[in-house]
């Protein structure tokens, strides 16, 4: 379903990743690991298209990927509810009743965003990705904040609905999720410094 | 793209005063104007028609950092570049609910404000019209403005400078259109001047804005 | 038991409910009494024929418009130094009243001003502070719709309304210093009465006493809402939690 | 303090021109008025010491929503309130920062942009006393505005509201010195006036400041 | 060190924490635990002293205290360097050498603090308690988006550096750091929703 065919990819100009091949199957998932810095922010945000990929081949579907950044995209100003809405009406779904158990939003539902605790703000942020309805997410730490009772709650809707119903996922994390995936660790992919490449070469 | 315009607008309503905050500054400037000038009716009421459009503009260009930055800062631009509204669209919906926000009640507003600056009372038709077909002109180029300058810190600043020069036509029409107004003489090229400013923008401004986005984005 | 005892939010309820029927009934006396007497009752005034009437209005505003900021100044004082919840819902509650009062002043004036000046608006000193009074208003009642927390409200529209009456003052000698301007001077003091004789100053006075009443019910009505509404939050907020 | 006031002076500088935008708006309001208002010498010389001044305090205003906004956000507002810096301490650096990125250059620059708006050649010493001793004040009343309004998203709008009324017997003062100035009378009162509200502002603000900001950052 | 004494917390005027009593010596630490939206932030902010206990005592040496939030404080124009060095000088002290090793710092010096990864910039975050030089630390999940490595090296200077002089620090966090240091369930404090105390109380 999405396939990376030995790609470099480069963050202010500066390769960070190349010869990056993998592929997933639907109903899969792949956790990206590396140490902080190696570049499993700049591989994902390469993946979905926010930046151009130095060289190599991203294949996936189609209009069905959906990012979750360290940022969340949430408004403080507007309820649980407003803001997960506005998302569903941007993508043309209604909300699925059963994302305010899954996310264990119910209690918080008409509460304005900018009272929830940092966990609960996340929580929030995920439940965006069960309104979306892609079957390909690139998820960017997405447990960050969040306590072990949440974390599995995020991995069972996870593996239990996104997956299950054929969906992808990219998950960088530097944390045991608890769902079982094959993991990719990044650091062999680093570019050494002193390697060409660079967006700036035609001036060497 | 409904979504978002909303979305928007709701947010401008919810933080506390939304469309009132535009409206209130373009009163403040029109009050500070004699203020600074001196009470001398005549001479306000000579420079009145200019200054009408010059605080127009500036409401508008006060508001225009807010537009993408706050979506910026909080991941929601990125999101909304990965999802399926195509960002011309987002463009176009913040550029309306911008309007909504600012130009509108503002141009409601100005008529109501002449006596202030002692108007004649023949321009008054005249301000109503060129605003209305001016302002949304602001917002579309202020929202190109506000895409240029969107990751930088500190650009509130730099996209006044590079918005104004853009604004200049629209203003030089739109103040003189009110102008010819008050001297009873013909203002009906100005104002079809001023709607095929506002029409052009509407038709190119999206794209350019999108890609200007898209370029900010990664 | 102290005078603050009636500042507690019950107590206030308590006591408010009886006393706002009797304030309001004194307003409506006094505004009929005085504006039919002001209106029917007097000569028209030799150079201003008919026009003086609108006195009966535009005075008793003016004088409101002012005496509501300093009431919400001394309600912002006692907030601060106290913490009485009343005080801060009080200033509040006066901000639109004492808003409609200048707007009242304003329009009235602008009415008058057409026969008696040939125009609507003139930037005469003493007009042009009751804009800026005017524009205080806004922003006060902006700062408080603006704040979620109520309590963090009370605090900054409280320093605002310090800082804010500072700056009044001085914009007040301000717009002195710039120039003369066309406006009576005080004709309302108790020792001189130049401008205003004794046939438009009785009912002058009435109005006064009714619009000074109808300020204090309306401010008491909102304030009596504003407590409505906090404990309304209070329960939701408690309902939220169970 | 001194450490704060270095850090806002680079920031200002790293984040995009810093010194050079404020005098950028100014200028560009400056140039934007004759295009408003029409080319007539005459009536441009009577009404350039209040556009001057109002210029001023406008360059002022578009930059003051980022004084305190971006330390709140990111946090270091709160840390700097737990930090051994008095917030009145904080409070005066950040003020005195932004005059000397916005105030200072305006008034050294002011003068040489006289003669676009035909300014009286008497007018430019009082041009540049009134702005040295008024902008201060200006940026000093900023900064309160900003601190009542720093945790609000889109505060921008609204703290244009509560500031510019404050800002009122500056910019009387200011401009009527000018003025003076121009006709040849005498601007010694409004000059002193002037230094004795900026004096002011700058002994009682700074408290106000502090204290708004502990209350906003509860 | 630190004494709390039947404290109640309270977040947007409702009391979320009571009768919260604990104690910690000097070279100690104590660990806040428990679920998203419990009221750990809410407690540190209060012990910190930027907003009001509702009840109770909170004593520390004057002084003596430093905050780390869920946000850095960092200045994206700005390198780390300098950023470290604007706290430094606020503070009053020099930047001790070590700094730059104790938090993986020395290749970064230079960089603009803006380019950094999300797990960099968390260090550098730290790397401001290393400067501050205070006792008391209140530090709220201080080790977010922290890959393994980063997390050790953080409890080392914790332990070996920080409370090894004498130092005392509460930590809100949902990992574990891997120092050893007693634990505080925070669960069985929560207000009982139908409990009274609020800030609104007068109004009921
Ligand atoms: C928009 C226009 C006007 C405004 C904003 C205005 C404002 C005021 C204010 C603020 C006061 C109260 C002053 C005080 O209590 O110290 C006042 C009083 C008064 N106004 Fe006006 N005024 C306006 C027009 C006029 C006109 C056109 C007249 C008639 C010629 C007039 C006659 C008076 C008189 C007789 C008083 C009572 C004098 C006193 O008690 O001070 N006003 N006005
Ligand atoms: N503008 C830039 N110029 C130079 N280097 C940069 C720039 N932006 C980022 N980098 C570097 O690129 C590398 C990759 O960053 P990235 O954010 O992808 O890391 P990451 O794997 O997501 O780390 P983390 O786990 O900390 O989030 C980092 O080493 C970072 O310092
Ligand atoms: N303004 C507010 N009004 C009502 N409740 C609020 C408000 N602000 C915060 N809360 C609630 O107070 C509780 C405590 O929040 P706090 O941020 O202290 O939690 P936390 O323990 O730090 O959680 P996390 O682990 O997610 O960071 C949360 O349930 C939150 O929803
Ligand atoms: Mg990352
Ligand atoms: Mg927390």
């Amino acid at each position: 379903m999405l396939t990376v065919q030995d790609v470099t990819c480069a963050r202010g100009g500066i390769p960070v990743l190349s010869g990056i091949n993998f592929e997933v199957a639907a109903v899969q998932a792949l956790i990206l690991r590396g140490p902080n810095g190696i570049g499993k922010t700049t591989l994902l945000r390469t993946l979905a298209g926010l930046q151009p990929a130095l060289a190599g081949k991203i294949t996936h579907p189609e209009d069905e990927a959906a990012y979750a950044s360290h940022a969340d995209g949430i408004k403080t100003a507007l309820t649980v509810e407003e803001n997960l809405k506005f998302w569903a009406e941007v993508y043309g779904n209604p909300i699925p009743e059963s994302i305010w158990q899954a996310f264990d939003l119910a209690d918080l539902q008409h509460r304005i965003a900018g009272t929830l605790s940092a966990g609960q703000k996340r929580r929030l942020g995920l439940a965006r990705l069960g309104v979306v309805g892609r079957k390909v997410l690139f998820l960017d730490e997405p447990t960050v904040s969040l306590d072990g009772f949440s974390v599995r709650l995020f991995a069972d809707w996870l593996q239990n609905t996104h997956l299950a119903a054929g969906g992808v996922a990219v998950i960088a994390t530097h944390i045991d999720l608890g769902i079982d995936a094959p993991e990719l660790e990044l650091t062999p992919f680093r570019v050494a410094s002193d390697k060409d490449g660079a967006a700036d070469e035609a001036f060497l | 793209m409904i979504a978002l315009l909303w979305r928007d607008l709701r947010l401008a309503m919810r933080a506390g005063g939304g469309f009132g905050l535009g409206l209130a500054f373009f009163l403040i400037v029109v009050v500070l104007v004699p203020l600074g000038v001196g009470p001398q009716t005549e001479l306000l009421s000579r420079i009145a028609p200019g200054i009408f459009w010059i605080a127009s503009l500036l409401a508008a260009l006060l508001s225009l950092d807010r537009i993408f930055a706050l979506d910026f800062d909080d991941g929601s631009l990125a999101l909304l570049a990965t999802s399926p509204l195509p960002l011309e669209g987002a463009a176009l919906a913040k550029a309306i609910a911008h309007w909504i926000t600012t130009g509108l009640p503002l141009t409601i507003v100005a008529p109501a404000l002449g006596f202030l600056l002692a108007l004649a009372p023949e321009a008054y038709k005249y301000l109503l019209m060129s605003l209305l077909l001016g302002t949304p002109a602001l917002s579309m180029i202020g929202t190109f403005g506000a895409a240029l300058t969107v990751g930088l810190r500190r650009g509130g600043l730099l996209l006044s400078l590079l918005v104004l020069p853009l604004y200049v036509p629209t203003l030089i029409y739109g103040a003189e259109a009110v102008r010819r107004g008050a001297q009873g003489l013909d203002a009906s090229g100005a104002l079809i001047l001023l709607g095929v400013i506002t029409a052009g923008c509407f038709a190119v401004l999206p794209f350019a804005t999108a890609a200007t986005l898209r370029i900010n984005l990664r | 038991m102290s005078i603050w005892e009636y500042a507690n939010p019950k107590k206030f309820m308590a006591w408010t409910a009886p006393v706002l029927p009797v304030v309001f009934g004194g307003a409506a006396l006094c505004l009929i009494v005085g504006l039919v007497w002001g209106f029917f009752f007097t000569p028209d005034d030799y150079r201003q024929g008919s026009t003086v009437k609108i006195i009966y209005l535009h005075v008793p505003a003016a004088f409101f418009a002012i005496n509501a900021w300093i009431m919400m100044l001394v309600a912002s004082l006692i907030w601060v130094i106290r913490r009485h919840h009343v005080s801060a819902l009080a200033a509040r509650a006066a901000a639109p009243v004492g808003l409609t009062m200048t707007l009242i002043a304003l329009f009235t004036g602008a009415i008058w001003g057409q026969p008696m000046w040939g125009t609507y608006w003139a930037w005469d000193p003493r007009l042009t502070s009751f804009l800026i009074l005017f524009l205080f208003y806004l922003g006060y009642i902006a700062l408080w719709e603006a704040i979620e927390d109520p309590d963090t409200a009370a605090d900054l529209t409280s320093v605002l309304c310090m800082v804010g009456s500072i700056f009044a003052i001085l914009s007040r000698y301000a717009v002195n210093f710039w120039n003369q301007g066309l406006h009576q001077g005080a004709s309302l003091s108790l020792d001189k009465e130049e401008n205003v004789s004794n046939v438009f100053w009785q009912p002058l006075v009435i109005c006064i006493v009714g619009f000074g009443l109808l300020f204090i019910g309306l401010v008491l009505l909102r304030t009596r809402t504003e407590i409505r509404v906090r404990r309304m939050r209070a329960l939701e907020a408690r309902a939220r939690r169970a």
